[in-house]
């Protein structure tokens, strides 16, 4: 089971996340709207005291955007 | 750390001026990018050009769309948006001129405007994000505060029965109406995109959570069970009818778009006119 | 070049067509109405667009909205109508959006005698509106000086990038003159592409305060900002941004004076000016003639006629004052210009002469007020 | 030199017209200056209008655009005659439309009047009193010779549209050429 899915996810590795961590205001948005829940709050901060999201197993993006779509602050996007 | 980074959307960004002042968790900055988006697309496919946008902003948060995106704008007095940008249509009838601003800008201080714009089928896209609250100034009611509701301004209770911008556009003859909201953008993004290719007045009302100002009227200040709360009283129909554009906070709301017509814009009947005067 | 016998109103219309005139935007109100009806008739056929809006509020906006498309905008009205447009107007000011504004002045306050003159509205038009930076304001005194400083209105708004008042009022309206019509080939016409023409091969303008603007469709994703701005445009709210700023749109009116002020004396053939009369629009016309009441009793009276109420180049009236006793103002309200040169003339003997009157005022009344000073 | 001219009626009867074709007359195809004022009241038909003009070959000397002792006047309507009599010179030539104005009312004034049934004669001849302005002014010229008569025509044929040209200059025409 744990073998199949990580060979899907490295058939999906053209989902890169790119986070620019200093537009991020932490509002947890794309967190929340994630389907695959795999983005979460960094443990370090911007300069401006923000802790923006990481993705914990990018390999498991889907690449649906969601999270790209929802961010007001255009500091998420998926390549 | 030193990457430089580069959003998709930036190339329609005055990236200089970020990041927004826009509170966190608020949805304004959903909508501006849906919008850039859909006018991207239209871009790319070569039904629109960039250097022939142009928007017009107003006073409060959504206003402040027209400064950050990368196209001429115009900023303006509080409500005065609609003449301005029905000026710079009628000398530069080629543009996509594209009002943004809220519902206290555009439908209390500028309402006369909005009714007449309407009234002429003015070529604009007209962008409403209702957020329901006078945010920038800290929460006073708007025209469509819910009733009963509790702001800085009705502290004991809204008495107002709010404004449904749908019905009221649907009557005076504008081409376009639709209601989005900042919780679907990709339905957000296809609305705008029809809008963009209509001629005579486009109005999309979208809802959009304001998490510290109305959240805070509510009682839902965390910006994602405030986006939550709203995403959950939409409802998504392909063509709803008139009478589903209901405006209550206790409903809910659907969203889809209400009218797609064709008929001549003012431009239109301008042109024709002179045309005949002028010779050309 | 042609000579036609026209209103004041008409003069106004005939002179922004000449000035190149692309938008008007208006709501009617009398006495100005006539202005707007017949640029409706002429300047559609010319290329231009006229509209009526649905307010003051909304015009004053389009004509700011069409002028950042580069062309050039008026719109006509009168007190009430400009009390809706004084909010527009800063904002031009703050945008330096270049735009003509006719102000008709009639008897006020409120709605007044709506067909009757008055001169109640000079301290509006020049300072009406929020932010307290002062516009220039010309103030014609028959359809003559009416087409010329409509001309110049728009030559200064286009050059300095500021909204210009050109002041009249309901006498000037239905005055008729002997107008000498210059066309578009025969007057010099600017508009704000030749700024930097002008600033590269020299000019009587002051420019160093006044930046080059670019417009809608003009391909450089401009941004028109309302707020405190620094030079890059840029939003700063800092006392710092906010000095250089004030100061700069200041200077850019004010070290023009000398370009802005427009005059006229008149002696009468009096070799000296024991007294004087200074006086400005319709109101001129009742002074010449008390004038000349005034000098058969060989009382040495000269006039000299404001056509500029801001800026004013103070030293032309030190220049113009040095030998007189006396100098009275006569207006058409209850004494309010008068402060103005008062705050110039500081060591002089400066007497109010006020005559409501909704007519042309009395020559006689002001002959009367006059020689109790005597 | 200045001379001044009263023209006054009411609403509709052409005194404004009238006003405008002399001025543009004397402007366009004079020397002098020319200077002029209007009065009317917001009604368009019916109210008292009324219509200044100042000629002088000396432009400061027109500064005032109020006749304040005028040589010519011309009165198609009774209504102001009164209040304006104070401001007519003694033996100024002053033109009355007997029809609307009785001429036993005029003998308190020391003008030299010249009347004719203008309106009257207006609608016999031409079928509308509309004209009978321009008949006013025809017979102002001829008494005064302050313009050219020819002038007036080019200025009717300017200032008209086309077909009201013939009418007005044949009304105009009637008083010059009458013997």
């Amino acid at each position: 089971m744990e073998k199949r899915s990580l060979q899907i996810s490295m058939a999906r590795a053209r989902h890169k996340i790119v986070v620019i961590s200093e537009r991020c205001k932490e509002c947890g948005i794309c967190i929340t709207v994630c389907p695959v829940k795999i983005l979460d709050k960094s443990s370090l901060r911007n300069s401006r005291g923000f802790r923006y999201p990481v993705a914990s197993d990018e390999n498991r993006c889907i690449g649906c955007r969601l999270c790209e779509y929802s961010c007001p602050d255009l500091a998420i996007y998926i390549l | 750390m030193a990457v430089a980074v580069e959003h998709p959307l930036d190339k329609y960004v005055r990236t200089e001026k970020l990041p927004t002042l826009w509170c966190p968790g608020c949805t304004i900055g959903i909508v501006m990018t849906s919008l850039l988006r859909a006018i991207d697309q239209r871009i790319r496919e070569g039904l629109l050009r960039r250097d022939q946008i142009t928007f017009v902003g107003g006073i409060g948060c959504s206003a402040r769309i027209a400064m950050y995106v990368r196209f001429d704008s115009v900023r303006t007095a509080h409500g005065r948006t609609i003449p301005l940008a029905t000026a710079i249509k009628i000398l530069r009838p080629e543009h996509k001129v594209i009002v943004v601003g809220g519902d206290g800008d555009i439908c209390a201080i500028g309402g006369n405007h909005l009714l007449h714009a309407l009234r002429r089928n003015m070529d604009l896209m007209i962008i409403i994000v209702n957020n329901m609250i006078y945010g920038m100034t800290g929460g006073q009611v708007s025209p469509t505060t819910p009733l009963k509701l509790y702001t800085t301004t009705t502290p004991y209770g809204n008495p107002e029965k709010p404004l449904n911008i749908i019905r009221l556009a649907c009557s005076l003859g504008a081409n376009f109406v639709a209601r989005g909201s900042a919780t679907h953008p990709h339905i957000l993004q296809q609305i705008f995109y029809k809008a963009l290719g209509k001629r005579g007045l486009a109005l999309i009302e979208v809802l959009s959570s304001c998490p510290e100002i109305f959240g805070r009227h509510i009682g839902i200040t965390d910006p994602v069970k405030s986006f939550m709360t709203l995403r959950d009283k939409i409802k998504v129909k392909n063509n709803p009818s008139l009478d589903e554009s209901e405006y209550d906070w206790e409903k809910g709301f659907v969203i889809g778009v209400y009218l797609d017509k064709d008929d001549p814009g003012y431009i239109d009947n301008l042109s024709l006119l002179y045309k005949s005067l002028r010779g050309f | 070049m042609r000579i036609d016998y026209i209103s004041g109103n008409r003069a106004i219309a005939e002179a922004a067509i000449a000035s190149g005139l692309k938008f008007f935007a208006g709501y009617p109100i009398t006495p100005s109405s006539d202005i707007f009806e017949y640029l409706a008739e002429e300047l559609p056929r010319r290329g231009g667009y006229v509209i009526q809006f649905e307010d003051e509020l909304a015009s004053i906006y389009a004509v700011i909205g069409a002028s950042w498309t580069c062309s050039k905008a008026m719109t006509a009205t009168s007190g009430p109508g400009f009390s809706l447009m004084v909010e527009g107007i800063s904002i031009a000011v703050m945008t330096e959006t270049p735009l003509v504004i006719a102000y008709i002045m009639r008897a006020g306050p409120a709605t007044g005698v709506p067909t009757k003159t008055g001169q109640y509205d000079v301290f509006q038009a020049e300072y009406g509106f929020h932010g307290g930076l002062p516009i220039p304001v010309f103030a014609p005194s028959n359809p003559q000086e009416a087409y010329d400083l409509t001309i110049k209105a728009f030559n200064t708004s286009e050059i300095l990038r500021t909204p210009v008042v050109l002041l009249s009022d309901a006498s000037i309206a239905n005055m008729f003159g002997k107008v000498l019509i210059r066309e578009a080939g025969e007057i010099e016409i600017i508009d704000r592409r030749s700024i930097e023409i002008l600033r590269k091969k020299g000019c009587e303008w002051s420019l160093d305060d006044v930046y080059e603007m670019k417009c809608v469709g003009d391909g450089y994703d401009i941004y028109v900002e309302t707020l405190t701005h620094d030079e890059k445009n840029i939003y700063r709210p800092t006392t710092d941004v906010q000095r250089r700023l004030m100061w700069r749109l200041y200077r850019k009116i004010i070290n023009n004076r000398e370009v802005l002020f427009e005059y006229s004396f008149h002696n009468y053939g009096n070799k000296r000016c024991r007294n004087m009369i200074i006086t400005y629009g319709s109101t001129f016309s009742s002074v010449s003639e008390a004038v000349r009441e005034l000098n058969k009793n060989e009382e040495d009276f000269c006039v000299f006629k404001l056509k500029t109420l801001y800026p004013i180049n103070e030293k032309i009236f030190y220049e113009k004052t040095r030998d007189v006793d006396k100098i009275f103002v006569v207006e058409n309200n209850v004494g309010l210009y008068v402060k103005e040169i008062r705050s110039i003339l500081r060591d002089k003997d400066v007497i109010s002469i006020s005559v409501i009157d909704l007519e042309y005022p009395d020559p006689d009344e002001i002959v009367e007020r006059v020689r109790e000073w005597l | 030199m200045r001379i001044e001219i009263i023209l006054s009626g009411r609403g509709g009867q052409g005194i404004l017209m009238l006003g405008r074709i002399l001025g543009k007359t004397l402007a366009r195809y004079t020397s002098y200056y020319v200077a002029g004022s209007e009065t009317y009241a917001t009604e368009v038909r019916g109210g008292d209008s009324r219509v200044d003009i100042i000629i002088s070959d000396n432009e400061d000397e027109i500064g005032y655009v109020r006749a304040r002792n005028a040589d010519i006047a011309v009165f198609m309507y009774p209504s102001l005659m009164k209040n304006l009599s104070r401001y007519i010179k003694r033996k100024a030539k002053v033109f009355i439309d007997t029809t609307f104005i009785d001429i036993d009312s005029l003998r308190e004034y020391d003008w030299t009047i010249i009347s004719e049934p203008y309106t009257q004669i207006s609608e016999r001849i031409f079928g509308t009193s509309r004209v009978a302005n321009m008949m006013i002014l025809g017979h102002l010229i001829k008494e005064t010779k302050i313009v050219d008569p020819e002038a007036v025509e080019r200025v009717i044929r300017e200032e008209m549209p086309s077909k009201w040209h013939d009418i007005n200059i044949r009304s105009f025409r009637y008083m010059i050429d009458r013997k």
